[in-house]
Order: structure tokens, then C-alpha cells, then sequence
């Protein structure tokens, strides 16, 4: 394993240190229980967003804390969620009355350790709301497994929710919004390399020199299935196919295409990446109206890919187009 | 023996904390297979910090050291294992409230209750390739037959436990990390249903020390 | 090899289409000659600044092009500098009265094409200076050799001259800027693992999994020396060790503290490496006023990175907080 | 042969675009070794588009084949390589012009001003580890010893030029990508010296294909 780390016990907190060293007018760390919140938390009359996950993910989420996005969000250990006791100090650090909104991607260890700080919180009287996102067309939604995982558009979720917040709206409507966009967004990924685990020190996955994961979750976990690396066309299409069989996107439907990477595939890749998705979308009669391309939500050093498309409306086109000021996105401020 | 003190029960969830470290890699082995590679970790990282809130402790009723157990789980583990285990813990003190020891009959009731909880919070059936498959039969196989040892419902519920987990290989998982995997789930045993074995072992021989 | 790419010889090309696709109101690509150029070029009243290089090193410079930065961007086939005609062509098609600022890094090839191009701009009557970016302290500088290459402070100098060319400053004077922003920057890279040229297709150079290259430049150039991998906090001394030496810092001097990415290091990694750089600064007696974490400055899939270091002054901080809305860097629009 | 015809100087260049995309890996590998691992590539790509330029020529006359190659190499290749061996053919133009054929001793003037310009434009001494240590003694040895044929001084430019590329590998590196390395550079041909002797061998073997 070769990373720029001291020793994989201290990845977590030395890198909080690096984003607390690096963005002292956007954020304050706070630690054990860990997380990361506004500098300006907690903002008068807004409802406040608080998202977390296992570390390794970065900038996700973190690197999303700022004005018109979150309020604070929960590292936990990397790959690991985080434990109630984080989320439940981050709502009291950064909820007024108007309650928090807890985004959390559907993952077993996130939904329980959420829905338990969500108890805690309720016990001390503030009104919490949580929405699961699971957009990941990979894997078959069931009753019977742990349904889909969130992916991408929890990235989506988390600017479209703080501009809605950032307006003032009430904490159902921010949460319907937020409902709304997971109903509308479907992702799918793939992968050239496994990551390593820092704790681990060893690939999580053993990948042929010559075969990719199609389907690979943010965590490593094995996709849909093996497959021979094949071109960059190839496997666009490979992963746009489900995405646009499994919502009913219609002809002339505005979307936001989302082409993310996995944290070791550089951006001139993306670049080709997004090329072809564009030109499937097109091809499907849909009308992308705005994109985001870059690492956003990663796997650690994983060389790889994900798509998100979210079907857009007026009102989720002006709330993308709201200014927001954190340490990964910045526009209009 | 036909009883388990208080001081036993406290013996075993320190001794947990040597099994978790011994077994981390080979927990972690396990989930890297058909989950995301942390089980080992995680378990070693909660049950290493119930030792010291032990020593901390001044009431040592039973109720008492699974209750600061189950904190300890839930606010250091995080994952599905760290509620699930919590959860264990918080259900199992309530019929051990006060209590500085345990007829056979009422471990099972901390035990059963300690299931339930799980079951409750992770909506996992038997057969779907959890923590659940492991401990159901194992508990099963602790409640007293004949009025055997403590010692006898023991050895038979770790032998059982083992025997379950070994027996998820060939299931599909549904529920967890593991489900996204559907078919590619099987031939894997369960990460949890292996910790969950190597829990209730840890307390036969927290009893019964090995020869 | 494992890319996302469809094949070595279209690379650049299909990269360019997808940067098209992705900023239609940021920039609009030329082909053949190719070259990325602001999509409200010509800007009136204004020095152009265009810069320039082998591709490989996204977002550089193509993601830099647009509103208080690059007026357009060369960009070359993957670590070949590009031809005069792309330069000349860019050139033509951006600059105004005002003249026109050529930022090359120093590679024998890039000065070369420059110095091409610059003279056939200049036979049509256009002004046109240039400055040579040589930053790398990896590389000892003698006149007996190429001298030192051109790294980090390229980023630094694209926005800063942007930001005094957006304020209608004369060609003379960004051209000072740029000279005196390149005589106050110092910079070191490091790379954990080599990159791969997509049309040679295996590694540049072969590091064991023990190995380190310490100086490494931005094509995957051998470095100062091979050592075996230390922690992320040595590395940082060991980076931040020359650069400091080299430049003469004062105590209290406000510096810009740039940890970069190389593009196969995930931002967690560089977070760590922040929080080290930041300390080690301030026990030299610096004050880091300002920063920049990220993949901004790639030699391809590379795992590794670099730190700049620039000193500051009250002039350089106003030109950094100016607004700037390109793809890869945005602030105050 | 006493004098060398254009028809024979335009086989040399069409040569040149077979010789370079064959040699492409070897030429590649050498810069991998001491620089950034594109010399062939860029040499391919440069002599390959020559071909279908010449085709568009009218005015086939040495000074017009030369300075039509010279125009491509500038807009094609890039990297140090480009212009370096556009201006040799740029400069090899002048002394060419208007003329359907060289003598030997043209042809060195030609060569000889070529070489001038690729040493202006990149300040390369001898020693310095670059295309100048190849094509400096190959040009001296292509000048006419004792009247002998064009054949033989071709041959002797290309056995020098080979000689003088192998030469390169105990240098220090003092121009160019390679010039980073400073002592690492030593061991290793120079990659521009080696194509510098291929671009002379190329010329030799036109003329006198080999048995
Ligand atoms: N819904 C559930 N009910 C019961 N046990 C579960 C459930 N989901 C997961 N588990 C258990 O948790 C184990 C995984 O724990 P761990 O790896 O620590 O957490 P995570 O999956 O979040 O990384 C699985 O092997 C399984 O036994
Ligand atoms: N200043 C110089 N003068 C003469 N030849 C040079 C000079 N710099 C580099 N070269 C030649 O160019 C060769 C490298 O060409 P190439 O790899 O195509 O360009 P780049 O180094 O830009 O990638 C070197 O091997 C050397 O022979
Ligand atoms: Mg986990
Ligand atoms: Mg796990
Ligand atoms: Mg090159
Ligand atoms: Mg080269």
C-alpha cells in the first residue's frame, strides 16, 4: 500500500486537521464525536442540513459544508458510517427551531446509526427529518435486500436541499425536495482498480489487469458483475443504459449529468467520459442542461467512474443555479 | 455451576476484547469478500474500549456492564455491527437490571430480549445471511435441557453458533452490505455471524476455560 | 494499461469535445490547430493571456481559461508541447491592442514552440511578451543546463496576471507581474507511482512498491533521488526543505501555501499533506494567508504531489481574491 | 554519383516516415529512460504527415521538398524535436533553392546551415547529450575526402553519425528533458541523437540500397 498517510489510525483526524487548517473562514471542526460545520452555525431561521457518511469519500461530505449546502456533516471512519453520537452533537451544534434535515445514503450501518442520533435528537425537542437517498441502478431494489445504495445523488441532493434551506423554506418542504430529487436521479459506476483500505493495507478487490467492476459501490463492494475492460465508449454506454431504462426519462426532459470520478481517474478521462454520456443523452431525446464533472464523491484512490443523471424542472434548475461557498463547490459567491 | 456472576460476565466482555483484536484480520478478510472490508476493525475498535469504561464503572450489576457495554459499542463502532451489537447489549441488560448474578434461565432471557432487539432494529429473518443466523440457534441451544450445567448449555450454544455460522456460506444475503452481491453472496461466510460465533465461544470459555 | 479512453491517438481530441460539451458559456475549442479559447473572446481593452502545453496535466491550462484568467490555452499532444501554428492561431483569435502575454513553463520544447509562434505574431504587428515559469527546486539551475521546469507557480500565474489583465493593467505590466509572481514561487513534487502515456502504454518509469521518486516533474522525469517510502509527514519535510531554503522567506512574510494533487492522490491524502505543509510554514515564522488543495496541476493517472509555496504581498492577495469563473478554478461569480 | 537529384532527396523524406514509425518504440523507450517517453511518437507523427504534403507540391525543386518538410515538422511534432528538426530542414532550405540537384558539396552546405540553425536555436555545445553530437561529426564526415563518391561519404556521414549516437551514453545530460537528471542522465543514449543518426543512415541507404 502506497499513500501519503502517517499511520492508518490517524487518517481521519489528520485530514480534518488539513481541511480545519485550510478553510478556516468556511468551517469549524469539531472533535470526538467528530464532525465538521459552518464557520457562521448555526444560521438563524433556516433549517439545517446534516449528511455524513464513512470517510474516503472526500470531498463528500465535508468538503460540502458552507453556505447553501450543509451545516455540518460526519466523518466516520473510512468506509465505516458514523456513530449516533456524532450526528446527534452536529444537530445541537447547528439546528435553530425551524429543525434539521438528516441526508443519508442507504447503507445498513448509515440508516441505523442516523436513525438512532435522530431518536436522541427528537428526545431533546428538535424536529428532525431524515431522508435515505438510494440511486444506485446497480444494484435490484427489493423488499428483500438492503435495497439500493446511495450514490451520486447525494451530491445533487445536498446543493439542491442547502439552496431550498438557504430560502428559508420549512423543514417538509426541504425534505420533500430532497425525496423529490432522489426520485429523480439514478447513478451507476464502474471500476479499473480496486482502493486500499488504509487499516487494510491490501487491495479490497483483486482485479485482472484486464477487467473492470461493473456496478462498483463507493465502498468497494463487488458490482453487478466482472467484464473485460473495454473502450471508454463502451462502457458509457454500459452504464448510461441502466440509468435511462430504469427512470422514465421522456423526450425533451431537461437532465443534469453528473460524470464523477472515483478518486485515481484524472480529469482528462472524465473529459471523454463526459463527452459520450452527452452524446447518449442526446441520443435519448433529453436535453442536458447542466453538468458537474469532476471527483465529487470518490472510493479513496479507486481509478473509476460514476454517472448521475437527475431529471431537472424549473425549480431544481434555479436551486443548482443558487450561490454556494464551500471548500469542493463555489459558484455566484 | 448453576449460576454466572456478575464478576464472570464482566471477565468475558474484557476477554471479548483480546478475541475482536485476535480476530480482526480474519473478520476483515471475511467482509472484504462480500462487504466493504471494515468488520474486523470495527468489532477490535469497539470491544478494546469497553475494558476501560469497565474500570471506570462502580455499579458492576449485570445490567450495569451490558448497559456501559452497549454504549461503548454504539457510540465507538459505527457500521451495521455497531448498532446491532449495541442494541444486543442495551435489550440484554433490561432483565439483568440490578442484578450481581444469573440463573441459566435468566442469561437466556437477557439473551433472547438482547436477539429481539436486533432483530427489531435490522429487520434481518433467519436465513438472510446476518448476525441473526448465528445467534438464533445459538440461543436456542443455551436454554437448559434437563436441567444440564451451565457449563454443558454453553459448550452446546458456542458449538451451535459455529456450526450456524459456517452454515451461511452458501446463502444469498439480504440484508447488509452483502445483499448488493445477490448470488455473488454465496460461498462467503457472514462476517457478523463469524463475530457473533466467536461472542458466545469467548463466554464458554470465559466458564469453561480451555484445556 | 487501464484508462477510460478509447484510443491513445484520439485522446486529446475527444478530452477537448468533452470540455466543449461540458462549458458551452465558459469556452468555446478550436480544432486543428487546437486550442481552447474564452467563449467572449475577444475581450476589448485588455491584455490576452495565453499559455499553454502537452496535455496531461488537467485541469491545466484548458480549465483555466475564462473570465480573470486565461484568455485561451495550447493545449499539445499528452507531454508534448504544442505547435506554433496552435499558439499562433489562439493568439490571433484573442488578443486585442492591448497585445497579448505568452505563460510558458520551461521545457526546451515549450520555450522553443513559444518563441516560434511569438515571432510569427509578432511579424503581423501584434505586441506579444513572454515569460518562462521555472519554479521546480528539484532541478538544480545552472546555465549549463535547461534549467529549472515549470510547475505549481503556472497555476498561481495564470490567475494572478488574469486577475491584473481583467483590470485593463498594460502588457508591460502584467508581464512584470508574472515575472515577479515566478521569482517568489518555489515548488517540489514527489510521486508514489508512475503515470502511463496513453501511446506508449506502460509505465514512464518502474517504482517498486517500496519506492518513492522524490523531485519528480510533471511528465514523470526522474526526480532528485529514488528513496523508500516514508510517512506523509517526512515526505512533507522533505518537499518543504528546499522550497524553503531556496526562497529567501522571511519571518512574518504572508505566504500561499498550494498543495496539489498529482492526479492519482486522492483529496484525504492531500489533506494530510496540508495539515503537515501548514505547520512546517508556520514553525519557519510564516503567516499562510491564503491556499489552494487540489488536483489543479496532473501528470496523468500519477499518484503523488507537490507543494507551492508563494509569497505574498498586499498587491498578489488583492489579484488572488479577484472574482474568477473558469472550469477548474471559481471564485466571486 | 556525383551529385545527389531532388527525385532522390524527396525518396529520402517519403524514407524518413517508414523509418520513423518503424523505429517509433525504440526511439520512445530511449526517452522513457531519461525523459518523457514521447520522442518517438512525436518523430512518427512528424515524418508520417510529410508524404501527403509532398504529393501537393508543384515546385519540387531540394530547397521546396526541404522547406516543405520544415513547415510540417513545426506544425506537427512539438515538443523539443519539432522545431529543432524543422530549422534543420528550414535552414538546409536556403542554400537549396530553386535547385534539381546537389552536389555533395551543396550538399553539405546544405546541411552545414542546418546544423547551424538547430545550434541557435537550441544552444546545444557538443557533449551536451543531444541530435547536435550525432549530426555534428556525421556532418563532417560527409564532407569530400580526397574527391570520392557521394556513396562513400554518405556511408561514412551514417557509420559516424551511428558511432557518434552510441557516443552519447556516458554523458551528462546539459539540454533538454534530460539535463534534469544531471549524473542520472549518464548510461543512456540520447534519444534525438539516435533518430539524428537515422535520419542520416536513411539518406545513405537511398542512395545506396542496402544488399
Ligand atoms: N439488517 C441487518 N440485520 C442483522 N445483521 C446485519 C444487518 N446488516 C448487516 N448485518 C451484519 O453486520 C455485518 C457487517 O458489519 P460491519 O462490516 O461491521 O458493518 P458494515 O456492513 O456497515 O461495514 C454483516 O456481516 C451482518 O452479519
Ligand atoms: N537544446 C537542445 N538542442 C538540441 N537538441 C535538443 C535540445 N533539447 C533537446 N534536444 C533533443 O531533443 C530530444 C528530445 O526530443 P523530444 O522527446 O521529441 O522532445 P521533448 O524533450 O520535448 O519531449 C533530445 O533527445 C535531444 O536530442
Ligand atoms: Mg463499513
Ligand atoms: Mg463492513
Ligand atoms: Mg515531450
Ligand atoms: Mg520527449
Amino acid at each position: 500500500m502506497k499513500k501519503l498517510i502517517n499511520n492508518s489510525e490517524n487518517v481521519v483526524t489528520e485530514a480534518l486537521k488539513g481541511m480545519e487548517a485550510a478553510y478556516p473562514d468556511l468551517i469549524k471542526v469539531q472533535y470526538d464525536p467528530n464532525f465538521i460545520m459552518r464557520a457562521d452555525a448555526p444560521v438563524k431561521d433556516k433549517v439545517a442540513l446534516i449528511s455524513g457518511g464513512g470517510s474516503g469519500h472526500e470531498p463528500m461530505h465535508g468538503g460540502f459544508v458552507g453556505k447553501g449546502m450543509l451545516d455540518a456533516a460526519c466523518p466516520g471512519a473510512v468506509f465505516t458510517s458514523p456513530t449516533p453520537d456524532q450526528m446527534h452533537a452536529a444537530t445541537k451544534a447547528v439546528a435553530g427551531e425551524k429543525g434539521a434535515l438528516h441526508i443519508v445514503k442507504n447503507y445498513t450501518g448509515d440508516v441505523m446509526n442516523f436513525e438512532l442520533a435522530a431518536e436522541m435528537v427528537r428526545a431533546e425537542g428538535i424536529p428532525v427529518e431524515s431522508v435515505v437517498i438510494d440511486d444506485d441502478v446497480a444494484v435490484q431494489d427489493s423488499t428483500w435486500t438492503a435495497g439500493r445504495r446511495g450514490v451520486g445523488a447525494t451530491v445533487l441532493a445536498e446543493k439542491l436541499c442547502g439552496a431550498a434551506a438557504e430560502d428559508g423554506r420549512p423543514l417538509a418542504a426541504v425534505r420533500d425536495l430532497c425525496k423529490r430529487v432522489n426520485a429523480q436521479a439514478r447513478s451507476m459506476g464502474m471500476a479499473l482498480t480496486s482502493c486500499t483500505v488504509p487499516h487494510v493495507g491490501k487491495p479490497t478487490f483483486d482485479l485482472p489487469d484486464d477487467e473492470m467492476e461493473v456496478g462498483v459501490g463507493i465502498h468497494g463492494e463487488p458490482g453487478r458483475k466482472r467484464a473485460k475492460v473495454v473502450s471508454a465508449d463502451e462502457i458509457v454506454e454500459l452504464l448510461m443504459e441502466p440509468i435511462l431504462n430504469d427512470l422514465p426519462f421522456k423526450s425533451d426532459d431537461e437532465v443534469l449529468l453528473f460524470v464523477n470520478g472515483l478518486g485515481g481517474t484524472p480529469l482528462i478521462e472524465l473529459f471523454i467520459v463526459y463527452r459520450k454520456a452527452a452524446e447518449i443523452a442526446k441520443r435519448a431525446g433529453l436535453k442536458v442542461t447542466r453538468n458537474l464533472v469532476g471527483p465529487y464523491i470518490t472510493s479513496l484512490e479507486m481509478a473509476g467512474t460514476s454517472i448521475t443523471l437527475l431529471k431537472l424542472d424549473e425549480e431544481l434548475t434555479t436551486l443548482w443555479d443558487a450561490p454556494v461557498l464551500t471548500p469542493a463547490l463555489r459558484k455566484g459567491i | 455451576m448453576s449460576s454466572i456472576s456478575s464478576s464472570v460476565i464482566e471477565a468475558w466482555l474484557r476477554r471479548l476484547a483480546q478475541v475482536f483484536t485476535q480476530h480482526k484480520d480474519e473478520l476483515t478478510d471475511l467482509d472484504a469478500k462480500i462487504g466493504d472490508a471494515d468488520h474486523g476493525v470495527n468489532m477490535a475498535r469497539g470491544f478494546t474500549a469497553i475494558p476501560p469504561k469497565l474500570d471506570a464503572l462502580v455499579d458492576k450489576s449485570v445490567g450495569s456492564l451490558f448497559r456501559t457495554s452497549a454504549m461503548t459499542l454504539i457510540s465507538q463502532v459505527g457500521g451495521a455491527s455497531g448498532p446491532l451489537y449495541g442494541t444486543f447489549f442495551l435489550q440484554a441488560a433490561r432483565p439483568a437490571n440490578g442484578k450481581s448474578e444469573l440463573t441459566l434461565k435468566e442469561l437466556c432471557q437477557c439473551f433472547d430480549s438482547g436477539l429481539t432487539g436486533v432483530v427489531n432494529l435490522g429487520k434481518a429473518a433467519l436465513g438472510d445471511k446476518t448476525m441473526v443466523d448465528a445467534l438464533t440457534p445459538a440461543l436456542a441451544a443455551l436454554h437448559p435441557k434437563n436441567g444440564d450445567s451451565l457449563e454443558a448449555a454453553l459448550a452446546r450454544a458456542a458449538t451451535a453458533a459455529h456450526e450456524a455460522a459456517e452454515a451461511t456460506i452458501p446463502l444469498i444475503a439480504r440484508k447488509g452490505r452483502a445483499s448488493y452481491l445477490g448470488e455473488r453472496s454465496i460461498g462467503h461466510k457472514d462476517p457478523g455471524a463469524a463475530s457473533s460465533a466467536l461472542l458466545i465461544l469467548a463466554l464458554a470459555e470465559t466458564v469453561t476455560p480451555p484445556a
